[in-house]
C-alpha cells in the first residue's frame, strides 16, 4: 500500500505551489489541482484492490518515524479506503460542475477545493483525537473559502451563520480532547478507547464534549438552520461536496469515536439521528426551492445514517459488516443521488429565492436529463435495483428481528414522506418535458449522469452480494435497460421485441410455475404480452412505454417466480417502480402518479415489515402455520395495492390518468398482483391468521365496501376512464371478500372473479382506449351512437358488461353464484345481500356505459369515425373468444382453480360432468349457455318479424326551439346522467376517503410547517440553537 | 424578551455541562505517562531541548503541517474575498500620510526586526520561540511599513514565491525523511547533534524556519488583503 | 501558591475584560479589551510554564489579531463614506452609503 | 472535604479559562453586531486555550526547556506536561486563521451594501 501520507505530502506541496504555478496561467493550475484529487481517487482505488476480501489486513503509518502514542497515527481499512474513493469522487464530479467559476474567481478557490477535500481525507484516515481537530477545521475553514469564492451574496450570508456554529464546534471539539487526554491519558483513538479513565464519570463527560461537536457538523435537527442556508445558496457544486463528501467523512469520524462512547451516548447519537431524518423530512416536503429541498434531503439521509450507525451497536444488530451494509449502502445511496441531484440542480437553472419561489425560473429538462434525474430521485428514494433498497431491507429486517416496531415506524414514516416530496419533485420536472422534443442533452450531465451509472452499478452489485442472483428477477431490468437502448425505434418493432422479452421469460420461467402460478401467469405475463401488442395502436415511437410496460410486466412475471421474501419484495417494488413510471407517463399523470407511488410505498412498507418480521428463513412457497400475526400486515400492505376502500384514493387517478392501453394494463393485469400474493400468504400460513373470525370478517367486509362504493362512485363519472377505474375497484372489492371467505369454495371464487375480471376489464380498457382515439374526449356526454361507426367494439363492450353484471350466458353469471353460494355456504347472509344491492348497482353505470357511448343519435363530428384500429380489435376478438369458450365450458377455468386451492382446504364445491355442485345448488355453463343463446335467438327473430320503418328523431331538436342553452351540452341527455339518484345514494359517496388523507396530507404538512419556523434565517438564533441543543443532549445522556 | 430568556438558559445549561468537568480534573500532581515519556525521549533521541518544540514539528508534526495548511487556506480564503479585481482600490489618496520620523524609523527597523523574527525561528528547538512567533515577528516588519507608506504595495510577487517556496521547502524536507530516515517529518535526517547547540534536533531548525517564513508572508497577506489597497 | 494567587488575579481580570469586551458599546474597545484578555493569558501561560505558548498568544492572540480586527473594522468603515464598486450583485435596500 | 481543600482543589487556570467560554459564548449568541460576534469568539478561543493548557499545569514545576544535555535525564521530574502546550499552539493559530476568515466574511458582507447586523442576513429561511 503506498503510505496515505504522500498524499498529504502531495496535496500540500501542490496547494502551497498554486499560487506560483497560477503564473503560468490558470489551465495550469487547475489541471495541477484536480490531478491531486485524481491520485487520492487512485490511491484509494488501490487501497481498496489491497484490502479486497483476502487481501491485507487494515494498516497503519505513523508519522515522523515513531508509532503510536508518541506519534500521530494513520489508518487504512476497507471504510477509510472506500470513504477515500467517495471524498475524491464526489471532488473530481464538483470540480468538474464549478470549473467555470473556479477559472474566473481568483486562485484562492482552487486552493480551497483542494485543501477542503485534502482535510476531509485526513479526517478518514487519522486515528489521533487532535489530529481528527486539525482535519476538520482544514476542511472547514476550506469550506468558508469555497463559500465566499465566487462571491455571491446570499452565499456569503450563509456563510457567516456557517461559521458560527462551526466555530461553536471547535470550542467543544478542543474542550472534549483535552479532557480525553487528560482522563484517558492519550491522544491516540484506538489507545483512549482501552484506557479506563475516559469510562469514568468525568471521563464520559469528556467523550460527550467530542461527541456533541461531531454531531453538530453532522447537522442534527433542529441545531441545523445555518447547513440548510448553505446548500441552498452555494454553488451546487460545492453543495454536492458537503452533502456527499463532507458528511461521509464526518460519519467515519462519528463511527471512529464510537469505541469510546457508553450506551447512553449512543442512544443519543441514535435518537438525535432518527429525529432529525423525521423531522427534515416533515421540513423538506414544504419546500418548493430545489436546492433546499435538497439540503433538507441531505441532512435526513445523513441523520438516518448516524443513527443506523449507533443502532447496529447498541443493539447489536450485527457485526461491522453489517454496519458497512447497510449504514454504507445508505451513505452511498445518499452521497451518489445527492452528488447527482445537485450538480443536475444546476442544469434546472437558479431557483428563485425565498420570496421569489413562485417564479418557476426553472427549465425543462431534455429527456436524457430526465431520465438521469428519475434514476437519482428513485434512488434516493430507496426504490430498487439502488444501494438505498437493499440497505433498507436489511435495516428493518435486523430492526424486525429485534423487535424495534417503533424504530421501524418511524423510518419507514419519514422515508415515505421523502418519498413524496423527492417524488413530487422529479415529476414536476418530468412535466415540464416538451411533447416529444428531442432537445440534446444539457451541459454539464456527464456528472449527474456518472452518479445515476454508479448507483445502478453499486446497487446490483449490492443485491447480488444479499444473495439476490436469480436471473429472472433482474430481467425487469435487462429489459429496460435493453429497450431503452432502442427506444427512438419505431413503435411497432418495440412492441414486438417486448414481446419476445415476455415469451423469453415465460419460457425461461415455465419450470418454475406451479398451478397456481401458472394460473396467475397467464393474466400476468399474457396481459402484459397483450398490452404490449395493443401498444401499436397509437403512431409514432411513444418514448419510454414500452420499455416500462416490458419491465413491470416482468416484474409481474418474477413476482410469481421469487422463492425469497427479499427477492418478492425486490420483485414488488420493482413492479411500484415500473407502474408509477407507466402513470407518470400520462399526460396529466403527475399528480396521480404521485398518489399512486406514494400509496405504493407506503403498501410496499407494510408488506416489507410484514415479510421481515417472519422469524426465520422464510421461503415464499406454502409452509403451513407460522406465528401469525406478520400476516395482518402482509394483507394490509396488500389491501393498499388493491385499492381497497379508505385506501383506494390513487386508484381512480392512476387508472384515469395513465395512457389509454396502460390503464387496461394496470387495471386487468397489476391489479393482479395483489390478489396473487394475497392468496400465496395466506396459504403459506395455512389459512391461519390471528384473531380468526374477526380478522375475516373484517376483511370481508372492507371488500364488501370496496365493492359496492367502487360502484357508486363509478355511477356518476363523466368521464369514461373514471368509470372504469371505479369498476376496477368494485370488481377487485368481490375478490377481496370471496379470498376473506377462506375456504375452498371462496378461494376458488376469488380466483375465478380475477381471472374474469381480467378478461372483461382488458375488453373493456381496449374497446374504450379505441373509441377515446376515435373520437378524442373522455366524456361519455360528448359520445353517443357508435354503435354504427364502431360496431366491433360495441360488441366487445356489450360481451364485456354482460360478463361482469353478472347475468347468464356468459361467465361472470358463474362468478356471481359461486360467490353467493359460498357466503351463504359460510352464513354471511348479511354480506350476500350487500353483494347483491352493489351489483345492482353496477349495472347502472354498465347500462350508461353501452348507451351513452354507443347507443342513441351519433354526434355530427362522429359520424364518420372509423372502427377502432387493428392492434386493439385482435386482442378483443381474442379475449371474446376465451370468454365465450369460457362461459360455454366453466371446466376450462374451474379446473385449474379448484386444483390449485385443493391443496389448501378441504373441498366444498366439486363438478359433475359440465355442473358445477354446491351444497346449496347447482351450475351448468354449458346449459345455460345454450338455453340462454336459444332464448336470444327467438327474441331475435321476433324483432326482426315485428319491427319495420323505424323512425329517426333529431337530437337537439328540441333544446333549439327555445333559447340557445349557454352550456349546449348540458343539455345532452347523457349529462349528469343518473343525477336523480344522486338524492337517494349521494350521501354514500361522499369522497370520505380522499377527505380523510388529504386531512391527513394537511395534518403532516402543517406539521412540517410548524418545524420549519425553528429555521428563522437568523445566524445567532442557529447558534443558539446548537447550543440548546448540546445542552439537551447533556441532560438527555445524563438521564439515560 | 424570550431570546434573552433562552440565551440564559443556554449559558446556564452549558455552564452545567463544562463548570464540572473543569473543576473535576483539578490540578495534576504528576505529568501523565504519555507526557512522561516525550519529556524522556524528545531530548534523547531528537536532541532537541524544548520539548515542545520537538513535539510540535517532529512528534506531532504532522498536526503543525495541518497548522500551517490552515493558515494558508485562510490566507487564500482572505485574499479570494477581500482582492476581488472588481473591487478595486478602496481608499488610496485617503489616507493621511505618515510622518517623517515613522518613515524613517521603519527604514532602520524593517531589517532589524526580520532579523529578530530569524533569530527567533531558528532558535526554536532551544529557546521558547519557534516558526509562528518569529513568523508573527516578521509581519510585524511588514506591518510597519504599511502604517509608514500606505500607499506603497509590498512586492507581491516576492511574497508569493517566499510563501509557496517556503511550504514547499516544508513538505521537501519532510518527504527526505521519509526517504533517509523513518517516516514522513522524521527530523533524524541530519544528525541530531549534541542538546544546546544551534545545530542540532536534525531538521529542526530547518523546519522551523521554512515554517517562519511561510508564515510570515501569510500574516502580511492577510494584513495586506485586509487593508485593501492592493490593485 | 503564590502563583496560583497571581493567575487567580489574572484569571479575574480576564473575565472582566472579556464581558467588558462583550459589553461594550464601542467596537475599539471591544476589540481592545479583548487583545487585553490574550495578553493578560499569555502572562498566565507564562507563569504556568508555558513560555512558548505565552510567546504564541502575546504575539498572534493579542498583537497579530488585534490589528487584523482594527484593519478590518477600519475597511469595513470605509464602506460608509465611499460609495464604492464594491457591492455585491444584489443592492441592498438600505443603500445609506451611496452618495 | 474542607473549603480549603476544595479551593485548593481547583485548578485555577481551568476555572478562568471555562468561564471566559461561557462570556465568549454569551456574546456569540446576544451581541448581533458581525464585528463583535467575532470579537465574542475570539474570547471564547482564549477560554478555551487555557482550558487546555490547564490540563497540562503542574503546580512548581518549569517549562519543558532543557539547559544543557548534562541534566537530561533528572529534567523531566522538574518540567510540566509539554502536550497541551503543544496542542495549545496549534489552536492558536488556526484560531487566528479563524479570526481572519470571520472578519472578511464581515467586511464583504458589509463592503457589498449590508449593515453590520447579523438580524439583517436571514433571507434564507424555513
Amino acid at each position: 500500500m503506498v503510505n496515505p501520507l504522500y498524499l498529504f505530502a502531495c496535496s500540500l506541496a501542490a496547494a502551497f505551489l498554486l499560487p506560483l504555478v497560477d503564473k503560468l496561467g490558470r489551465k495550469a493550475s487547475l489541471g495541477l489541482a484536480y490531478a491531486t484529487v485524481a491520485a487520492w481517487g487512485a490511491a484509494a482505488l488501490s487501497y481498496l484492490w489491497a484490502l479486497f476480501p483476502g487481501g491485507s489486513p487494515t494498516e497503519s503509518f505513523g508519522t515522523a518515524g515513531f508509532a503510536a502514542p508518541l506519534a500521530i497515527m494513520l489508518r487504512v481499512g476497507p471504510e477509510e479506503a472506500a470513504g477515500l474513493l467517495a471524498v475524491s469522487a464526489v471532488g473530481l464530479l464538483s470540480a468538474g460542475a464549478m470549473h467555470r467559476s473556479l477559472a474566473k474567481a481568483p486562485i484562492g478557490g482552487a486552493i480551497a477545493l483542494l485543501m477542503a477535500l485534502m482535510g476531509m481525507s485526513g479526517i478518514i484516515l487519522t486515528r489521533d483525537l487532535f489530529n481528527l481537530f486539525v482535519f476538520m477545521e482544514i476542511s472547514s475553514i476550506a469550506t468558508y473559502g469555497l463559500i465566499a469564492y465566487d462571491d455571491r451574496r446570499a452565499a456569503l450570508r450563509a456563510g457567516f451563520k456557517y461559521m458560527m456554529a462551526g466555530g461553536i464546534a471547535s470550542a467543544l471539539y478542543l474542550i472534549g480532547v483535552i479532557y480525553a487526554y487528560r482522563f484517558g491519558g492519550q491522544l491516540n483513538i484506538d489507545l483512549a478507547a482501552r484506557s479506563p479513565g475516559l469510562y469514568g464519570a468525568a471521563g464520559t463527560v469528556a467523550a460527550f464534549f467530542l461527541l456533541a461537536a461531531l454531531l453538530i457538523e453532522l447537522k442534527p435537527f433542529p441545531a441545523n438552520g445555518w447547513a440548510i442556508d448553505v446548500y441552498q445558496t452555494v454553488d451546487p457544486g460545492l453543495s454536492a461536496i458537503l452533502s456527499g463528501a463532507s458528511a461521509t467523512a464526518l460519519l467515519l469520524a462519528l463511527w471512529k469515536i464510537m469505541p469510546i462512547l457508553g450506551d447512553a451516548q449512543l442512544s443519543v447519537v441514535a435518537g438525535s439521528g432518527l429525529a432529525t431524518f423525521a423531522a427534515s423530512n416533515l421540513v423538506g416536503a414544504r419546500q418548493s426551492n430545489a436546492r433546499r429541498m435538497l439540503g433538507y434531503s441531505s441532512v435526513a439521509q445523513v441523520g438516518l445514517v448516524a443513527a443506523v450507525a449507533a443502532l447496529t451497536r447498541l443493539l447489536s444488530l450485527g457485526d461491522d459488516r453489517f454496519a458497512y451494509m447497510v449504514a454504507g449502502g445508505l451513505l452511498l445511496n445518499h452521497l451518489l443521488a445527492k452528488t447527482g441531484l445537485f450538480l443536475l440542480s444546476r442544469a434546472l437553472g437558479e431557483p428563485g429565492s425565498q420570496a421569489g419561489a413562485q417564479r418557476r425560473r426553472e427549465r425543462a429538462l431534455s429527456p436524457i436529463g430526465t431520465a438521469i434525474a428519475g434514476v437519482l430521485a428513485v434512488g434516493l428514494v430507496g426504490l430498487p435495483p439502488f444501494p438505498g433498497f437493499w440497505a433498507k431491507w436489511s435495516l428493518i429486517r435486523a430492526l424486525a428481528g429485534a423487535r424495534q416496531w417503533w424504530l421501524i415506524v418511524v423510518i419507514l414514516g419519514a422515508s415515505l414522506v421523502e418519498a413524496f416530496y423527492v417524488l413530487r419533485w422529479f415529476g414536476r420536472i418530468a412535466d415540464m418535458r416538451g411533447e416529444d422534443g428531442y432537445a440534446g442533452p444539457e451541459a454539464g450531465i456527464a456528472g449527474p449522469a456518472l452518479c445515476a451509472a454508479a448507483l445502478a452499478g453499486f446497487g446490483i452489485a449490492s443485491g447480488l452480494a444479499l444473495g439476490v442472483g436469480d436471473p429472472l428477477l433482474w430481467a425487469p431490468f435487462a429489459a429496460l435497460a435493453a429497450l431503452l437502448l432502442v427506444d427512438r425505434a419505431p413503435g411497432w418493432l418495440k412492441s414486438l421485441l417486448s414481446i419476445a422479452a415476455v415469451a423469453a421469460f415465460g419460457r425461461l420461467a415455465f419450470d418454475r410455475l406451479d398451478g397456481l402460478r401458472l394460473f396467475f401467469a397467464v393474466m400476468l405475463l399474457g396481459g402484459g404480452a397483450m398490452y404490449s401488442f395493443a401498444a401499436m395502436y397509437k403512431r409514432g415511437p411513444r418514448r419510454g412505454l414500452h420499455p416500462l410496460l416490458s419491465a413491470a410486466t416482468l416484474a409481474l412475471g418474477a413476482i410469481l417466480v421469487a422463492d425469497s421474501p427479499l427477492g418478492f419484495f425486490f420483485a414488488w417494488e420493482t413492479m411500484t417502480l415500473a407502474s408509477y413510471l407507466l402513470v407518470l407517463r400520462g399526460k396529466k399523470g403527475e399528480r396521480a402518479a404521485l398518489g399512486y407511488v406514494v400509496f405504493g410505498l407506503g403498501g410496499a412498507f407494510l408488506l416489507m415489515v410484514g415479510l421481515a418480521a417472519i422469524p426465520g428463513a422464510w421461503s415464499f412457497r406454502p409452509t403451513g402455520g407460522a406465528d401469525g400475526w406478520p400476516i395482518l400486515l402482509i394483507i394490509g400492505g396488500l389491501l393498499v395495492k388493491l385499492g381497497a376502500l379508505g385506501v383506494h384514493v390513487w386508484l381512480p387517478g392512476a387508472y384515469a390518468e395513465s395512457d389509454d392501453d396502460v390503464s387496461g394494463f394496470l387495471s386487468s393485469s397489476l391489479s393482479k398482483a395483489g390478489v396473487f400474493v394475497m392468496i400465496v400468504a395466506l396459504a403459506a400460513f395455512g389459512g391461519v391468521v390471528p384473531f380468526q373470525a374477526l380478522t375475516l370478517r373484517a376483511l370481508g367486509w372492507i371488500g364488501l365496501a370496496t365493492a359496492l362504493f367502487g360502484a357508486l362512485y363509478a355511477i356518476y363519472q363523466e368521464d369514461v376512464k373514471k368509470t372504469l377505474a371505479w369498476s376496477s375497484m368494485g370488481q377487485i372489492g368481490y375478490v377481496i371478500l370471496a379470498l376473506a371467505i377462506n375456504d375452498q369454495a371462496g378461494w376458488t371464487t376469488a380466483l375465478y372473479l380475477a381471472l374474469n375480471h381480467f378478461l372483461y376489464k382488458s375488453m373493456l380498457f381496449l374497446a374504450i382506449a379505441g373509441v377515446i382515439k376515435r373520437v378524442g374526449t373522455r366524456n361519455m356526454y360528448e359520445m353517443g351512437g357508435l354503435i354504427k361507426t364502431m360496431p366491433f367494439s360495441f360488441l366487445s363492450v356489450l360481451m364485456a358488461i354482460i360478463a361482469l353484471s353478472g347475468v347468464p350466458p356468459l361467465s361472470g353469471f358463474g362468478g356471481k353464484w359461486l360467490l353467493y353460494s359460498s357466503l351463504l355456504q359460510k352464513g354471511w347472509y348479511l354480506e350476500a345481500a350487500v353483494a347483491f344491492f352493489a351489483s345492482a348497482v353496477a349495472f347502472l353505470y354498465l347500462f350508461r356505459l353501452i348507451h351513452t357511448i354507443f347507443l342513441g343519435q351519433p354526434k355530427p363530428s362522429q359520424s364518420t369515425v372509423r372502427e377502432a384500429p387493428l392492434a386493439l380489435t385482435i386482442p378483443q376478438g381474442f379475449l371474446m373468444a376465451v370468454l365465450l369458450a369460457a362461459s360455454a365450458f366453466p371446466r376450462l377455468m374451474l379446473d385449474p382453480v379448484m386444483g390449485v386451492v385443493g391443496d389448501v382446504f378441504d373441498p366444498i364445491l366439486r363438478f359433475e360432468g359440465s355442473t358445477l355442485v354446491s351444497p346449496l345448488g347447482y351450475w351448468d355453463g354449458t346449459l345455460s349457455m345454450i338455453v340462454t343463446i336459444v332464448v336470444f335467438a327467438l327474441c331475435f327473430f321476433w324483432m326482426l318479424a315485428n319491427l319495420h320503418n323505424p323512425q329517426p328523431v333529431k337530437q337537439f331538436n328540441i333544446v333549439y326551439a327555445a333559447e340557445r342553452p349557454f352550456k349546449p351540452w348540458t343539455t345532452h341527455y347523457a349529462w349528469s346522467f343518473y343525477a336523480p339518484y344522486e338524492k337517494a345514494l349521494g350521501f354514500l359517496t361522499r369522497r370520505r376517503g380522499e377527505r380523510f388523507w388529504e386531512a391527513f396530507g394537511t395534518g403532516v404538512d402543517s406539521v412540517g410547517g410548524a418545524i420549519r419556523r425553528v429555521y428563522t434565517g437568523n445566524g445567532q438564533t442557529y447558534a443558539l440553537h446548537v447550543v440548546l441543543y448540546v445542552v439537551a443532549l447533556y441532560l438527555l445522556t445524563g438521564a439515560l | 424578551m424570550m431570546r434573552k430568556v433562552m440565551v440564559t438558559l443556554a449559558i446556564i445549561g452549558f455552564a452545567f455541562a463544562l463548570l464540572p468537568l473543569a473543576f473535576r480534573a483539578g490540578v495534576q500532581a504528576e505529568p501523565g505517562a504519555l507526557a512522561t515519556e516525550y519529556l524522556e525521549t524528545a531530548p534523547r533521541e531528537l536532541g532537541a531541548a524544548n520539548v515542545v518544540t520537538a513535539i510540535v514539528v517532529s512528534y506531532r508534526g504532522f498536526d503543525t503541517l495541518g497548522e500551517v495548511a490552515v493558515l494558508f487556506v485562510a490566507t487564500a480564503g482572505v485574499g479570494a474575498m477581500l482582492t476581488r479585481k472588481r473591487l478595486g482600490p478602496a481608499a488610496v489618496g485617503r489616507r493621511k500620510p505618515a510622518t517623517e520620523v515613522l518613515r524613517t524609523a521603519t527604514g532602520l527597523l524593517t531589517g532589524l526586526i526580520v532579523m529578530f523574527g530569524a533569530y527567533i525561528f531558528m532558535h526554536g528547538h532551544l529557546t521558547p520561540g519557534g516558526g509562528f512567533q518569529g513568523g508573527v515577528v516578521i509581519a510585524t516588519a511588514v506591518l510597519l511599513n504599511v502604517l509608514a507608506a500606505p500607499e506603497s504595495h509590498l512586492a507581491h510577487g516576492v511574497m508569493t514565491a517566499v510563501e509557496a517556496l517556503s511550504g514547499a521547502a516544508y513538505v521537501a524536507i519532510g518527504l527526505l525523511g521519509a526517504f533517509l530516515a523513518w517516516g514522513f517529518l522524521d527530523p533524524r535526517v541530519m544528525p541530531t547533534g549534541s542538546i544546546g547547540s544551534l545545530v542540532s534536533a536534525g531538521t529542526i531548525p530547518l523546519i522551523y524556519s521554512a515554517i517562519g517564513l511561510k508564515v510570515g508572508a501569510e500574516l502580511s497577506g492577510i494584513i495586506e488583503a485586509l487593508k485593501g489597497d492592493r490593485p | 501558591m503564590a502563583i496560583d494567587i497571581a493567575i487567580i488575579v489574572a484569571g479575574a481580570f480576564m473575565v472582566a475584560s472579556g464581558i467588558g469586551a462583550i459589553a461594550s458599546k464601542s467596537l475599539v474597545v471591544s476589540i481592545l479589551l479583548s487583545g487585553g484578555v490574550s495578553l493578560a493569558a499569555s502572562v498566565v501561560f507564562l507563569l504556568m510554564g508555558a513560555p512558548d505558548v505565552a510567546m504564541t498568544e502575546a504575539a498572534i492572540g493579542s498583537g497579530l489579531t488585534t490589528v487584523v480586527f482594527l484593519y478590518a473594522l477600519a475597511r469595513s468603515r470605509q464602506a460608509d463614506d465611499e460609495d464604492s464598486n464594491e457591492r455585491l450583485e444584489a443592492p441592498a435596500s438600505r443603500s445609506g452609503g451611496s452618495k | 472535604m474542607s473549603v480549603m481543600a476544595f479551593i485548593a482543589g481547583i485548578n485555577p487556570v481551568a476555572a478562568s479559562g471555562a468561564v471566559l467560554v461561557l462570556v465568549g459564548l454569551w456574546g456569540v449568541l446576544s451581541r448581533p453586531n458581525l464585528f463583535k460576534i467575532a470579537v465574542a469568539f475570539s474570547v471564547m478561543e482564549t477560554g478555551v486555550n487555557l482550558v487546555i493548557l490547564s490540563v497540562g499545569y503542574i503546580r512548581g514545576r518549569t517549562a519543558p526547556i532543557l539547559d544543557s544535555a548534562a541534566d537530561a535525564r533528572s529534567a523531566s521530574a522538574r518540567m510540566t506536561d509539554p502536550v497541551p502546550q503543544a496542542l495549545v499552539l496549534t489552536a492558536i493559530v488556526i484560531g487566528l486563521a479563524v479570526t481572519a476568515l470571520m472578519l472578511s466574511y464581515a467586511v464583504r458582507l458589509r463592503t457589498g451594501g449590508g449593515d453590520s447586523s447579523i438580524e439583517s442576513y436571514g433571507e434564507e429561511k424555513w
